[in-house]
């Protein structure tokens, strides 16, 4: 038998045991040698990321294919349509968002060989990294709803010990508690949610649960806790306190790999809206009194309203904010805010028979989005761990006139500015110019205020670009060097992605994009391959 | 002399060794009646913690460090996890079987003469497969755990200063 | 509707943990109300096991079934689900202690507001 | 301060309404019919003792069933654990 071919086969529960095996080995390697473990650390996430690679090339070689594994059982496990073991179900959607980790993944752990040096602990500081990867892979991968609220408490757990590594600064323990609070409430919602789920229909499988799924009463409270649970996690407004702290007091290595785990959070609102509740959502119209709501309509323009807040507040707090990497963060809020924008536009019409292609073209700005909030934002993360790096300075008022003494820092910093407030030769723009169009097709007044708020974000980084690389020569600064080459690598490769999708927008449209649009409008496609399949 | 005082430490010293007994047994019998790998390593663990309550953290943070147990912790999750492992590996054993990960690979077959029996409701110790080593493996990990994460807290919060007598 | 009060049971525990932790500003209680809110869930979960007239899903004796056996998901479940509440909760314990020797304060209100 | 809440007080009715909704409308305690026969897990009783060999439905559902799960049950503890350390690591080398 052919290894290649048996790695595939095995590929989705290797994506998920490597990088868990690293992690309980770590312990024991870091006893021998640091520059060893550092090695055996990065060595894991690069056979991971092959692995990842391998399985992508398989899914994207044939249209529509599912990759359904079952753990444990080699005979039939699916009879009478109920999965008794736990199945992990890559289609297009989960193979896209495991794509965004893996370049997360590869860029967090390089940046972190010079970035986190001089700390103490790092024997658990790469553990807990590679736990919060692995833990990210398999909320992505699993096709299990118990399985996705384990694999989200272990990236949770992990980051919040990582957000409060400088235990030094009151601070970031207060960050860290302020995580863990919410985000164990959030899991605590989705398990009750998912509690209901198991209650009603005998069933944790999220293709047998979209099979059974009636919609009743239950189950939109169910799917309202959900949600609830999920948008406390990914930081949409209400709940979006914990998110620039968390994202400003971390270190930043450790922040690449937060925004990871929020999408991998925004990933699962999106399977349960679009595939679990999907086939019924579509067809469900509710009657009170004499009035018919559409039921999709009423939950879209319901997301489309949080999103403009959650645009408007990430905007204006930026705006104000003078610590360099809160205010990096307060623009990520408004990324998601986009996402979500898009996401709830195309709610509103996807599943309408009467739509001519808004919603699909929504949902694939607001994917396609997804992978370049991940990249932009993570590459302004980086830069600014590379100035704390240097400096060790973090608010804005002190900083000024860098460029000369860190070139290559700041054309990293100058790309992801103009990629994040979507300039044109950069991704940013790309997506945001799909989001503006589809946006436009469903209500005009949406896409004005979406572009007017990108060119306050403009406004924001040309701002911070002026204050801390321009402007005169401080001495303070003399001394500053630029930083070292791993972390010029990690953010090289990011820019380096970020300037290609930039300048071929279609080819990642066409070969990456339009494959998780299709995995997550076909439903019925999943449904059958997964429990037909065996 | 630190820790609490002697009446603790000696009804201490002779419930220890019971409370050890009876979480191995949850831990060995984990597959027959109610318990396994947590339950069992949570017992243990608490009759650790009741020694650490008895005689101080700075006592028993002199007879086991925390980073002995962190690596105890991760051998019992890689036998944890390489047995999920050889589930794959049993390709090799038997040809034409296709293996997953999480196998129970040692169940229905009679290449390997070790807990390859069906249970008959007889609590035949030789069953069910990889479960009883899996227990053992989570066991051995939930007891350096949860005696890792009390040692490590209690001695955080130890009074710092107080002469301890 | 009386077959229901474990359910109710279920949401009382949820909901005085929930109002643990949105109106209270002692850090300590606000855990607390996290695991109220956890044991609620867990409760929930184990309520879904029960079937009238059911014994523990485990063959004793001979071996063969003389009576309904409670359903074993959720019981697993529940014990995952507990497992990871003793690691939340200690490491929300953790942060407390770390918060304690900053602050020399458990009241959320005074925590994480001095300047930099 | 009272525009916080004020939201909370919304937020805490709103999420109130929603649970106990939720309680009553679960199928009645311990009662079981048609409409949600617990196949599943009836499929588990009945084969826990061919299929995993063990007498304990319940090991058999945590280790053999849905065995990855208590990987990553286990992964928890061991990151509880990784964590915990970390916090309370020495700070100077």
């Amino acid at each position: 038998m052919n290894i290649i071919d048996d790695l595939i086969l095995h590929s989705p529960a290797l994506i998920v045991a490597i990088p868990l095996l690293g992690a309980f080995l770590t312990p024991l390697v870091s006893r021998i040698n640091d520059k060893l473990r550092n090695i055996f650390v990065i060595f894991i996430v690069l056979f991971t990321s092959a692995i990842v690679l391998l399985l992508a090339n398989d899914i994207y070689s044939l249209g529509g294919k599912i990759h359904t594994y079952v753990f444990g059982g080699s005979a039939a496990v699916t009879q009478g349509g109920f999965a008794i073991r736990i199945l992990f179900e890559v289609d297009g959607l989960n193979i896209f968002m495991a794509l965004i980790a893996t370049i997360l993944a590869i860029a967090g752990v390089i940046y972190s060989w010079s970035f986190m040096k001089e700390n103490t602990g790092l024997d658990k500081y790469y553990t807990l990294y590679l736990l919060i990867i692995a833990g990210m892979f398999g909320m992505i991968l699993t096709g299990d709803m118990f399985n996705f609220f384990v694999f989200l408490e272990i990236t949770s757990i992990a980051s919040c010990a990582l957000i409060a590594f400088w235990t030094n600064k009151g601070k970031a323990i207060d960050a860290g508690f302020k995580y863990i609070v919410i985000s164990s409430i959030g899991a605590l919602f989705i398990l009750f949610a998912i509690a209901i789920l198991y209650g009603q229909y005998n069933a944790l499988n999220m293709a047998v649960l979209a099979d059974k799924i009636q919609f009743s009463f239950l189950d939109k409270i169910a799917l309202a806790v959900l949600i609830t649970g999920l948008a406390m996690k990914a930081g949409i407004v209400p709940m979006h306190m914990w998110l620039p702290d968390a994202y400003g007091r971390a270190p930043s290595s450790v922040t690449l790999i937060l925004v990871g785990a929020t999408q991998a959070s925004l990933y699962g609102a999106l399977r349960m809206i679009f595939t679990v509740y999907g086939g019924s959502l579509s067809n469900t119209l509710n009657q009170i009194g004499d009035v018919n709501i559409d039921l999709n309509l009423l939950l879209g323009i319901f997301i489309v309203a949080l999103a403009l807040v959650t645009i408007f507040i990430g905007v204006l707090m930026a705006l104000k904010e003078n610590n360099f990497k809160r205010m990096i963060a307060f623009a990520a809020v408004a990324e998601i805010g986009y996402m979500i924008l898009a996401i709830g536009a195309a709610l509103t019409t996807v599943f309408s028979a009467t739509d001519t292609g808004t919603g699909v073209m929504a949902l694939k700005g607001g994917l396609f989005h997804i992978l370049n909030d991940a990249l932009d934002v993570g590459l302004l993360f980086l830069v600014a761990g590379a100035i704390y790096y240097a400096t060790k300075e973090t608010s804005l008022n002190r900083l000024g006139g860098l460029a000369r003494n860190m070139k290559y820092t700041t054309i990293f910093f100058l790309i992801g500015l103009l990629a994040v407030s979507g300039m044109p030769p950069m991704n940013g723009f790309a997506s945001k110019l799909i989001i503006y169009e589809s946006t436009y097709q469903v209500n005009p007044i949406l896409s004005i205020i979406a572009i007017l708020c990108s060119i306050l974000l403009l406004a924001v980084f040309v701002k911070v670009f002026h204050s801390a690389f321009l402007g005169p020569k401080q001495s303070r600064f003399d001394e500053v060097k630029e930083v070292p080459k791993s972390m010029l690598l990690a953010m090289g490769i990011i820019a380096c992605i970020i300037i290609f999708i930039g300048l071929f927008p279609n080819l990642v449209i066409d070969n990456i994009v339009q494959p998780a649009v299709n995995a997550i409008t076909n439903n019925s496609n999943y449904i059958s391959n997964v429990i037909g399949g065996i | 002399m630190s820790g609490m005082s002697r009446i603790v430490k000696t009804v201490t010293n002779v419930a220890f060794p019971i409370v050890m007994i009876y979480g191995l047994y949850v831990i060995a019998h984990g597959h027959l009646t109610p318990g396994g790998g947590f339950q069992g390593g949570a017992v243990v663990a608490s009759g650790l913690a009741m020694l650490l309550v008895a005689y101080g953290s700075v006592w028993t943070m002199g007879k086991v460090k925390e980073k002995q147990l962190s690596v105890l912790e991760s051998i019992g999750a890689l036998g944890f996890i390489s047995l999920a492992f050889l589930g794959i590996l049993m390709v090799l054993l038997y040809s034409s079987f296709q293996g997953n990960f999480f196998n129970n690979f040692l169940i229905n077959q009679d290449i390997i003469p070790i807990f390859n029996e069906i249970g008959r409701g007889l609590a035949n110790i030789n069953t069910a497969g990889v479960i009883p080593l899996m227990n053992f493996a989570v066991g051995l990990k939930v007891i350096a755990g949860l005696f890792a994460i009390v040692l490590v807290m209690a001695y955080a919060t130890r009074l710092k200063g107080v002469k301890q007598k | 509707m009386i077959y229901n009060i474990p359910y109710i049971a279920v949401v009382a525990l949820i909901l005085i943990g929930l109002y643990a932790v949105i109106f209270k500003r002692n850090l300590i209680k606000i855990v607390i109300g996290i695991t109220l809110i956890e044991s609620g869930v867990n409760l929930f979960l184990i309520t879904l096991a029960f079937r009238e007239d059911s014994i523990a899903p485990i063959y004793r004796g001979s071996g063969s079934r003389i009576m309904d056996m409670s359903l074993p998901v959720p019981h697993a479940l529940t014990l995952t689900s507990i497992v990871i509440g003793v690691a939340v909760l200690a490491l929300m314990l953790s942060l407390i202690i770390h918060l304690y020797k900053h602050y020399n304060t458990l009241d959320a209100s005074k925590i994480g507001r001095e300047e930099e | 301060m009272s525009k916080r809440d004020f939201a909370a007080v919304i937020f805490f009715a709103i999420v109130a309404v929603f649970l106990v909704f939720g309680a009553l409308l679960t199928h009645p305690f311990g009662e079981f019919n048609q409409e949600n026969d617990p196949e599943m897990d009836q499929y588990i009783i009945d084969n826990t003792q061919n299929e995993t060999g063990a007498d304990n439905g319940v090991t058999a559902v945590v280790f053999d069933y849905r065995g990855f799960d208590t990987l990553g049950e286990a992964t928890v503890l061991f990151t509880a654990v990784a964590g915990v350390i970390i916090l309370f690591r020495r700070l100077k080398k």
